[in-house]
């Protein structure tokens, strides 16, 4: 069947990209319904197209077969009506898929001509290479927050509170040591004995001119002072008062301090 | 702040001196304006070079501007001699495209579904034509490649984004009835 | 012929395309006319370029003509070119600036009694940064120089006045006495 049709679609044959390319062409040279296509007829038309290729030697695709094959299973089961359309009275449309990948492809084979008349247009607009403008290393932008401003001086004088906290504590307890050092009673005592008068304890160390820790101490560089012999210590009444008396034999002072 | 004339000016230079898409962020930047604020500013420049006897218009490429030549001057600038003609596509190429820009990202295979062939080659052309690229890997067996448009599709082919593509007709959808429960 | 609106569109078109200058023969040759009319539609197009509110003017170099950005916006064609980071302060400097805001205006002494720490290299940061100044001297032995907040220190965080510092809590001021002995 070596035709006008297949001399005239010669040169046109090796333009079908694919198997639809080819089938769409076929439908639209005959303003074929889409819808209904008459499968007979377009199987035919499509094998003369493969049977063209084969003439001319060029090389058909193996895409090309497979839609000759699947062509040509549509027509068979046209012709025979299956089991299950003969039970139910009504059965798909042996055609339906080819039906719906070709309307598929249709969509897009005219996308793709709006898409090479855009082409064509814009193809026209021409464009200028940018100019040279030298790099320039602008001076930082600072990014800056009040909040966090505020922050920051809300932490530095918490920080401040706390060192001076610290710092008065610290203070009191080294004015507080100095004050109740062992040693320095032990000297005051000393110092008040060498005059040779008799001390009373509650004078000397009462809890409402002193500090506990200062009574206290007092009452251990007492004993101190009576345990290196250079005191001795007298209380009459039970729980009554401590009398401290200087002792004559006189040693030296520095063995005990 | 400086006048609408004195900002349209700027504009137009900048533009001039780019010669590359300028992104709106910088325009915005360098008027010293939000972008809501540049982005009407732009579109009514846009506008004003589109219906003034202007041989440049102003283009909006993906959220950047460009100046470029009016397209149906192209016959004139042709005789300049310096510029190249511009090689089209073949058709398979713009079949491919229209798939890939309608449905991106897509993969190969989704594009060979709908064409029916082998597409290998199509796809290495318009990539280096820049007009596709690789936008990641889909998360199937074999991770294949995705493809999407680039900046330089929307240019060639005059869209603004990719919302600007002609709208899907509507009418290939099949209908679906639901079965309706009567009582 | 075309109409003179077109030339003017065409000439504009083609002096973009080219980039480069281009010779008034050119010019003539493609808009179809002699060169003295050519000659005369380039001088009104220049005028009419120079006199627009227009981004870009025409340049006439030797014969040839040329498009180019308006030399006086060349302030802003700059920024282009310009990378602008933003970045913050060093902890250590915003406490400072933040010990002089709310203090102003405050000596190194009392600065760093409160910040325990010398503070000569952050105080050169800040006034490199144009963020504090000095704003006199102290009125006790050996005159230390007081620092205030400059007027950038407003812009910087976006205040009209020093008053509007957002307010400290109460109790997170704590009395603070110069000349305190820290140990």
């Amino acid at each position: 069947m070596k035709s006008a049709l297949t001399d005239a679609c010669t040169l046109k044959l090796e333009n079908f990209e694919g198997p639809f390319d080819l089938l769409f062409y076929l439908i639209e040279k005959d303003k074929i319904d889409i819808y209904d296509i008459p499968i007979s007829q377009i199987t035919d038309q499509y094998l003369d197209y493969l049977r063209a290729m084969q003439e001319l030697d060029l090389d058909i695709a193996s895409e090309f077969l497979v839609m000759a094959s699947t062509l040509l299973h549509i027509k068979s089961r046209l012709l025979l009506p299956s089991k299950e359309s003969l039970l139910e009275g009504e059965a798909e449309d042996p055609r339906e898929e080819l039906i719906i990948k070709l309307l598929e492809y249709k969509k897009y084979k005219e996308y793709s001509r709006v898409l090479a008349s855009r082409d064509e247009k814009w193809k026209g607009a021409h464009y200028k290479l940018p100019e040279i403008i030298p790099d320039i290393i602008a001076p930082d932008e600072l990014e800056l927050s009040p909040l966090t401003l505020r922050d920051y001086m809300a932490d530095a004088l918490k920080r401040y509170k706390d060192k001076q906290d610290d710092v008065s504590k610290r203070m009191a307890r080294i004015l507080d040591h100095e004050k109740v050092s062992l040693r320095a009673k032990i000297k005051e005592l000393l110092t008040s004995l060498k005059k040779g008068v008799k001390l009373c304890f509650s004078k000397c160390y009462n809890t409402k001119e002193k500090s506990r820790l200062e009574v206290a101490t007092g009452f251990l560089a007492t004993l101190e002072i009576v345990r290196v012999g250079k005191a001795e210590i007298d209380q009459p009444v039970a729980f009554g008062e401590i009398y401290i008396t200087p002792k004559s034999v006189q040693k030296d002072i520095d063995s005990v301090t | 702040m400086d006048s609408i004339q004195k900002i349209e000016m700027i504009i137009e230079a900048l533009l001039f001196a780019s010669g590359d898409s300028l992104p709106i962020e910088k325009i915005a930047e360098i008027i010293e304006n939000d972008k809501k604020t540049t982005k009407a500013i732009m579109s009514n420049l846009m506008y004003k070079f589109q219906n003034a006897s202007r041989g440049i218009i102003i283009r909006e490429i993906g959220g950047a501007y460009q100046l470029c030549t009016r397209p149906e001057l192209d016959e004139h600038i042709q005789q300049l001699g310096t510029v190249r003609k511009k090689q089209g596509l073949t058709p398979q190429a713009y079949e491919t495209l229209a798939i890939i820009a309608y449905n991106q990202p897509v993969t190969r295979a989704y594009i060979e579904q709908i064409r029916g062939v082998n597409s290998d080659g199509v796809l290495l052309t318009l990539t280096d034509r820049n007009l596709i690229q690789e936008v990641g890997r889909d998360n199937t067996p074999g991770k294949p490649k995705l493809y999407g448009t680039t900046e330089e599709f929307l240019r060639a082919f005059g869209f603004s984004s990719i919302k600007e593509l002609p709208p899907l007709e509507m009418n290939e959808i099949p209908e679906v009835y639901e079965n309706v429960p009567l009582d």
